[in-house]
């Protein structure tokens, strides 16, 4: 059975949907959702085990040696970013059955359970296949499914805003098809790992560049690259909470390690950082993102968009290490990954107890005047979460912006850390807005005392929260993973 | 429409056969242009004519939307447990070479069951989108 | 001949589409769309791709024009005027336009047997589907053998789809009616 | 003849692509904004497919007296687009008409002064 792990990892979830359909019954779909992110995790974990130290698992989907057949490969870089899916996943879902019940109709409970599901699958598809077209296949999954979820959201603007992703995020996805055809056209082959020898001795470049520019831009939709964010500001602030938080942890990431996939391991690396201007490119749009995205953050009012605008600026420092391109940058990128997914898994979740208890979707930040008092244990999370967002030694956030100033050091690109420096003062700066209003504001004296947020939905928020510290002191897998990822993509020893 | 009496009698007549082309091509995918998705197709058109003719309300009766959500998902199901089949009997995911003594044998087999899914959800869904469109309303009558 | 047939419909499919890009009539457009996958359904016969031809007849010119038409009864016929002018849009979609053509400068030639598409990978299908198989549509045997979890995907991709507009669409009071 | 023919239908299947992308970003309508969608989409068919044909070959259905075939792969990975496509507009669709219903509109510039 241990040899199917990697088949099992997507089909799981895969085969929950229509389980959960057959059953609909929202408990069943509730439990089944659970088990099966528990699952997931659990097979992340081994797969990572044993796809440690340099080696790599390859699956023959079929019995079809690849490239007949769809090939599912492991190695250091995926089976990172599949526990991280999976480690989000097992952290939402348990949590979900109170959050739902406040904000979406109960009779759509058992499709929202099975679209988190088909999203689940869809993201760890992507993450584990070896094949640009199975990529695509699985990247439609996720995204059908997060259009579908983001549009269930209480707010009549989350029609609007899963309209507005699924029409960029459609041209991002025909992109990539663009991108893969002109490939195939080249190659022959879809196997990633075929492709990538097959390049090296291509009759033309030109349909190469193509495509590398059709895949930049197809993904950099995908991964919300500035400026091409402007769906997700909307579809984080107007989704379900639960919703919220998974995508904001996971989808965006699942982008990132697709595009580095490819720019490392199917590309030629030299040809798209020597001879191309890709590393400018990357390096000027990240600290765009970094400095313009916070700013807008900071003086946004509804704290669903504040923490949204974060996002697309701390998905500027997981850019910035692609175009650092150095062991020290990628390694902060790919950290970061895990690391601002626990951060921002962690804030989307506790927001998503202040939704419930404060019985409205839309939490501003004058509405959150005395959280500290409220609900002490919410808004001690969301400091401790803030403190990482903002990178504050021994939280997880500053881990990963440590190897990215290293990375840029390295580099001898002072103003680049300088523009780090600059982006986190800002995010003090709107973190510490959040605070002020939940710690020293008095609350209005009319208020209605509302309590702690329920039991259940609580565990998963202080478990996140919890995560934020403990990658910020032990960081033998959320560096030490990443490095050798890092290793992997750069082709050298580790 | 309801009351024309001509239409009435050929899409009764027609329904059977256009449900006999869909097994056609359903079955006779592996020899000519067809297979589960195109046969899916037909099927459901078979149904959505029958309910354009007669109204949804009779559609419905035929084929209620419950049934029809149960279909398209045990057409996923259908697709991924052949897939796990070929794990149960010692061969990777999707393996069809495993399902029978024979290997070829075993492959037409598992490329049977596969279209078998891919034509039950594709049937459901599409019935399923026809009833959901048909059955709203222009303007929110209940909002 | 072959070459001058697919021409022709090609020629036709561009200005089919010119003309739904200047209709303001949304009904027009989606008719004009009904007559334009059909000409991609022909284009696509006469490039060999019988059952891609067969999918894009039922889905483009069947199911999605349905789907269309009846979303047109739910939210009304006439597109209003633009209110800016979109020289925005247009120099985008030319820059990707320009990028495009520049990729296919460099692809092999129409139809040139030497192309890495005809002397990699598919002439294992084309010379070995019907022994591995026994099935001797090798699209079939692609589709659902050697590439089958592709399959399996877009069985789940049409399944989200499902799924989804029930979660958008279905009505309250519908949610009992067994 | 063939390299004509060959640059041609590359030649529409960028129109067809900038066509669609054009009338997508351009337009307000959001139901004319998926028929630009589906366009780009489609364009995507010929990308794949044409490059598959050989002249004088025969569609990829092995039989007695025939030696020469196009390339069956192309058309088993425009299949699954062809789906996905449909499953993308169906769902576009599905979210036009709620949008439709909770602002009255489906011009995008009519929405947004709605918004607020």
């Amino acid at each position: 059975m241990v040899d199917h792990l990697p088949a099992l990892q997507v089909v799981l979830p895969l085969i929950a949907a229509p389980l959960i359909i057959l059953v609909r019954h929202r408990g069943f779909a509730w439990l089944t959702t659970t088990a099966v992110s528990y699952a997931c995790l659990v097979i992340a974990i081994l797969l990572a085990t044993r796809a440690g130290g340099g080696g790599a698992i390859s699956y023959a989907i079929g019995s079809w040696q690849p490239p007949l057949g769809i090939e599912y490969r492991v190695d250091a870089l995926s089976s990172f970013v599949l526990v991280l899916v999976s480690l989000t996943a097992s952290f939402v879902a348990p949590y979900a059955h109170r959050s739902l019940g406040a904000e979406v109709a109960r009779d759509r409970h058992y499709i929202l359970y099975a679209m988190y599901c088909l999203c689940l699958a869809g993201l760890l598809g992507i993450t584990i296949t070896g094949d640009a077209f199975n990529i695509f296949v699985f990247l439609e999954i996720s995204s059908l499914a997060m259009y579908v979820l983001i549009a269930l959201g209480q707010s009549r603007k989350a029609l609007v805003a899963a309209y507005q992703y699924m029409l960029m995020g459609t041209v991002g996805a025909t992109f990539y098809v663009i991108g893969v055809g002109l490939l195939y056209l080249m190659t022959g082959t879809l196997n990633l790992a075929d492709m990538a020898i097959r390049l090296q001795s291509v009759g033309d470049v030109r349909p190469v560049f193509a495509a590398l520019a059709f895949i930049t831009v197809g993904i950099g939709l995908k991964l919300a690259l500035f400026p091409l964010h402007q769906w997700l500001p909307n579809a984080y602030a107007y989704a379900p909470s639960m919703v919220t938080a998974f995508v904001a942890a996971t989808g965006t990431k699942v982008s990132v390690y697709v595009l580095l996939r490819f720019y490392f391991n199917v590309f030629d690396p030299a040809v798209v950082f020597e001879e191309l201007p890709t590393r400018e490119t990357f390096v000027v749009l990240s600290v765009a993102a970094m400095i313009v995205a916070s700013l807008v953050a900071l003086y946004e009012h509804d704290i669903k968009r504040l923490f949204a605008w974060s996002s697309v600026a701390q998905i500027g420092y997981v850019t910035l290490g692609i175009g650092l391109d150095n062991e020290a940058g990628l390694t902060g990128s790919i950290s970061h990954l895990l690391n601002h997914g626990v951060t921002k898994g962690a804030i989307f979740v506790l927001l998503g107890g202040i939704v419930l208890r404060m019985g409205t979707a839309r939490v501003t930040v004058d509405s959150i005047v005395g959280l500290g008092r409220r609900m002490p244990l919410t808004a001690f999370g969301l400091v401790i979460a803030g403190l990482s967002l903002i990178g504050v030694p021994g939280t997880a956030g500053f881990i990963s912006k440590w190897y990215l100033i290293t990375g840029a050091l390295d580099r001898g690109m002072w103003w680049v850390v300088a523009a780090v420096v600059v982006s986190s003062i800002i995010a003090f700066a709107y973190v510490w807005r959040v605070v002020e209003a939940a710690y020293w504001r008095p609350p209005p004296a009319a208020a209605e005392p509302y309590g702690e947020a329920p039991a259940g939905m609580l565990v998963a928020a202080l478990g996140m929260v919890a995560l934020c510290v403990y990658f910020g002191f032990e960081t033998s897998f959320s560096i030490g993973g990443a490095r050798e990822a890092a290793h992997l993509l750069l082709g050298s020893a580790p | 429409m309801k009351s024309d009496i001509i239409l009435r009698v050929i899409a009764k007549l027609l329904m059977p056969f256009t449900l006999i082309f869909a097994l056609y091509v359903q079955f006779h995918g592996d020899f000519g242009p067809g297979g589960g998705f195109q046969a899916g197709v037909i099927a459901a058109a078979a149904v959505v004519f029958y309910s354009i003719i007669f109204g949804l309300e009779a559609g419905r009766r035929l084929v209620p939307g419950w049934v029809v959500e149960k279909v398209l998902a045990t057409g996923v199901l259908v697709y991924a447990v052949t897939g796990l089949a070929g794990i149960a009997l010692g061969g990777n995911y999707l393996d069809y070479f495993v399902l029978d003594a024979d290997p070829v044998t075993g492959q037409h087999r598992g490329i049977f069951w596969v279209e078998v899914g891919v034509a039950l959800t594709v049937s459901g869904v599409m019935i399923k989108l026809f009833y959901m469109f048909a059955g709203r309303s222009r303007e929110p009558e209940d909002a | 001949m072959e070459t001058l047939t697919i021409n022709v419909l090609l020629a036709v499919m561009a200005v089919t589409v010119t003309a739904m890009a200047l209709q303001r009539n949304l009904f027009g457009v989606v008719v004009l769309f009904g007559i334009y996958s059909f000409l991609m359904a022909t284009v696509l016969v006469a490039l060999d791709a019988v059952d891609v031809a067969m999918t894009e007849a039922a889905v483009g010119a069947g199911v999605s024009t349905v789907l269309l038409l009846g979303a047109l009864y739910l939210t009304g016929g006439t597109e209003a005027k633009p209110s800016r002018r979109p020289l925005l849009p247009l120099a985008l979609s030319i820059a990707v336009g320009a990028v495009l053509v520049y990729g296919m400068l460099g692809l092999p030639g129409f139809s040139d047997p030497g192309a890495p598409i005809h002397v990699h990978v598919a002439p294992h299908y084309l010379e070995a589907s019907v022994r591995e198989t026994g099935v001797p549509n090798v699209v079939t045997a692609v589709l659902a053998s050697y590439r089958g979890y592709d399959t399996l995907g877009e069985t789940a991709v049409v399944f989200t789809a499902g799924i989804g507009v029930i979660a958008l669409l279905r009505r309250r009071r519908e949610k009992e009616s067994r | 003849m063939s390299a004509i023919a060959g640059h041609f239908s590359y030649g529409i299947t960028v129109f067809l692509m900038v066509a669609g992308l054009y009338i997508l970003m351009a337009r307000a309508n959001l139901l004319k904004k998926l028929i630009g969608l589906a366009l780009m989409q489609t364009s995507v068919y010929l990308l794949y497919i044409a490059p598959g044909k050989l002249i004088g070959g025969t569609a990829p259905i092995i039989a007695e007296g025939f030696e020469r075939y196009s390339n069956p792969l192309p058309h088993v990975l425009i299949l699954t687009a062809i789906v996905v496509g449909v499953a993308t507009l169906a769902l576009g669709l599905a979210l036009v008409v709620r949008i439709r219903e909770a602002y009255g509109s489906i011009e995008e510039d009519e929405i947004l002064e709605r918004e607020d």
